[in-house]
């Protein structure tokens, strides 16, 4: 491949010197390293020309590139006309500024980075150099379960209500948590059977507090026509049935 | 270590690797792929010919090399492969990243809407979340084993009443419904935070649900 | 083969492993997992308590084991890991004829000046390289799991935080960032004996502008 010697590429070979920097500060430090150019030598007025020329070439595809070519040529044509003029020296003045720094600066940074890249791609690297090993295991891992705690169900439940006192007409009300839990206890109790006696849905072990909610319970399965309940004479036997479909 | 092979059939081939040589690198291959190899695919690791019968014999060799290690060489339909023998498997299991899997906000509103207003049919789930309840819903706390269907309320269509199990209650470490945060305690949550909207919760039925 | 384990800090545990079978399963356990373990990951394998001591030696007298084998164990970033050897990669190669990639110097340097910048903005990156950075580029990194973005400056535009990952360490085979290689200084692009002179600029032809 043709590296450019000095500072002019033809233009047949643009698009390998394109392919071969990365850009113009690419490119500069590659005249200043590999020709021993010092940035003070670099004969600015004919670098300009010559990325003018570049820049005029690219503009048509590479209009991005060229930009950023172009901005270099800008930078450098800066840099020449400010080392032309002569300095005004002011009293302020604290140190002589060279214009070259800021570039010199950016150059610098950028070939380390260029040095600290090619260190890195020498570096072994999984899958270009070495192999990850990976036995096979059979996967008879069970899928688990999500889990949730007390905090994710109080916080669905807030939601709820608090979506609830927006849409009014979906009113939460409340109401004894227990009664609604021994209602739940009285349907498992009744399922699968014709009819319960009334007192069979009592646990004999029950504390007073617990008859009182299985009592309200009934009541409430009741008014909601999920059971019935019948008694065929005063005093006699009550049934309960669940007027399930069954 | 490792002893010249003999050359039963490369030729003097110039890279002649030594028998050693040949299962360090018949072991790399086979340790990096999780596919079983067929012999034909592991003699395409060595630029020179070797016959099919000697890895055959180097590979019966790395077997019993490995024998009665946590990992095994093994022959299956396909080819060669290693593989964690089964008495691994227990210890193995326990690293299987336990992916933390969640429940969509459907599935804890609805389990809530369960929990805390059981018994109730699918349109009292509906009525109160103000959206559709999808089957899948249902299907997964019913799977979990944390709701059933523990009747059907007697009405039209005779949909199925749902409620919370014992196992919901034993995996929430709750010995009771009780124990889940009482609904006082949120309903002050929620003043807390909309206090100036004169809403109480205790509202004589002024909206009969359905 | 198996001395039993001397009970360093498991009292008494029903199923008190031999440290040769401690190995086993560490062994196995490695050589199936794909990411680097750490040994924090590697004490779940047990039932027992095992101290994060006990296991560095054994893993150490594992790694001396494996020496000189085509396979080596290895700790990055991310922990221990079992890989192949450099010296297998051409045999390796062989089998999957897909040459793997190798990166553009766009990729590279962009890599360069994240991992030694970092965080750093896509703007501070074409500021370094004087030259637009692509978002292809950026693509190939963030899909390796090389770089992602951490975080946001706060200027306009809120740009990305670019940084490079443990999973980058880890395929290049480093422990934390500090074992990159070190950053060279550059040689200095002004002679400093030069710099007092007076518009020192000796172009011989007066700058004809264009």
């Amino acid at each position: 491949m043709e590296i450019p010697q000095d500072l002019y590429i033809p233009p047949d070979a643009l698009e390998v010197f394109l392919d071969t920097f990365q850009g113009p500060l690419d490119l500069l430090l590659y005249l200043i390293r590999k020709h021993n150019l010092e940035i003070l030598d670099i004969p600015m007025a004919e670098l300009t020309k010559q990325y003018m020329a570049y820049v005029a070439m690219m503009r048509v595809d590479q209009l991005e590139l060229a930009a950023e070519y172009l901005l270099m040529t800008a930078l450098l044509i800066e840099i020449k006309s400010r080392m032309l003029l002569p300095s005004p020296k002011t009293e302020t003045q604290e140190e002589e500024h060279d214009p070259r720094a800021e570039l010199v600066r950016r150059l610098l940074e950028y070939e380390q980075m260029k040095k600290a890249a090619m260190r890195l791609n020498e570096l072994p690297q999984a899958e270009r150099d070495f192999a990850v090993i990976q036995v096979w295991m059979e996967q008879t891992v069970a899928q688990s379960l999500p889990n949730i705690n007390l905090d994710d169900l109080r916080h669905a439940w807030v939601t709820i209500l608090a979506r609830a006192k927006i849409n009014r007409h979906h009113q939460v009300k409340r109401e004894t948590l227990s009664v609604r839990a021994y209602m739940s206890q009285v349907l498992r109790d009744l399922r699968g059977q014709e009819q319960v006696e009334f007192y069979d849905l009592f646990s004999p072990m029950a504390t007073v507090a617990e008859v009182v909610v299985t009592f309200l319970a009934i009541l409430e399965l009741a008014k909601e026509l999920l059971i019935e309940i019948s008694q065929s004479q005063a005093f006699g036997m009550i049934y309960v049935r669940s007027l399930n479909a069954a | 270590m490792s002893a010249p092979l003999t050359p039963l059939d490369q030729p003097g081939t110039s890279d002649s690797l030594s028998t050693e040589k040949i299962k360090q690198i018949l072991e790399a291959a086979l340790l990096t792929t999780q596919e079983p190899l067929p012999i034909a695919e592991l003699r395409k690791l060595f630029n020179q010919e070797l016959s099919a019968a000697l890895l055959s014999n180097l590979l019966e060799e790395m077997r019993a090399q490995w024998r009665h290690r946590g990992v095994e060489l093994v022959t299956v339909a396909s080819g060669w492969r290693f593989q964690t023998t089964a008495e691994m498997q227990p210890y193995l299991d326990r690293l299987t990243p336990q992916k933390n899997p969640r429940y969509s906000r459907a599935v804890l509103e609805t389990l809530a809407i369960i929990a805390y207003r059981q018994p109730v049919t699918r349109g009292d789930i509906e009525e109160i979340r103000g959206v559709g309840v999808s089957s899948s819903v249902l299907k997964t706390l019913t799977a979990r084993g944390w709701i059933d269907a523990v009747g059907h309320r007697n009405v039209p269509g005779k949909p199925a009443l749902f409620a919370t199990t014992q196992h919901f209650l034993d995996d929430l470490n709750l010995r009771s419904l009780e124990e889940l945060p009482p609904l006082e305690e949120m309903r002050s949550l929620i003043d807390a935070s909309e206090r100036n909207q004169d809403l109480p919760l205790e509202e004589p039925e002024e909206a009969p649900n359905r």
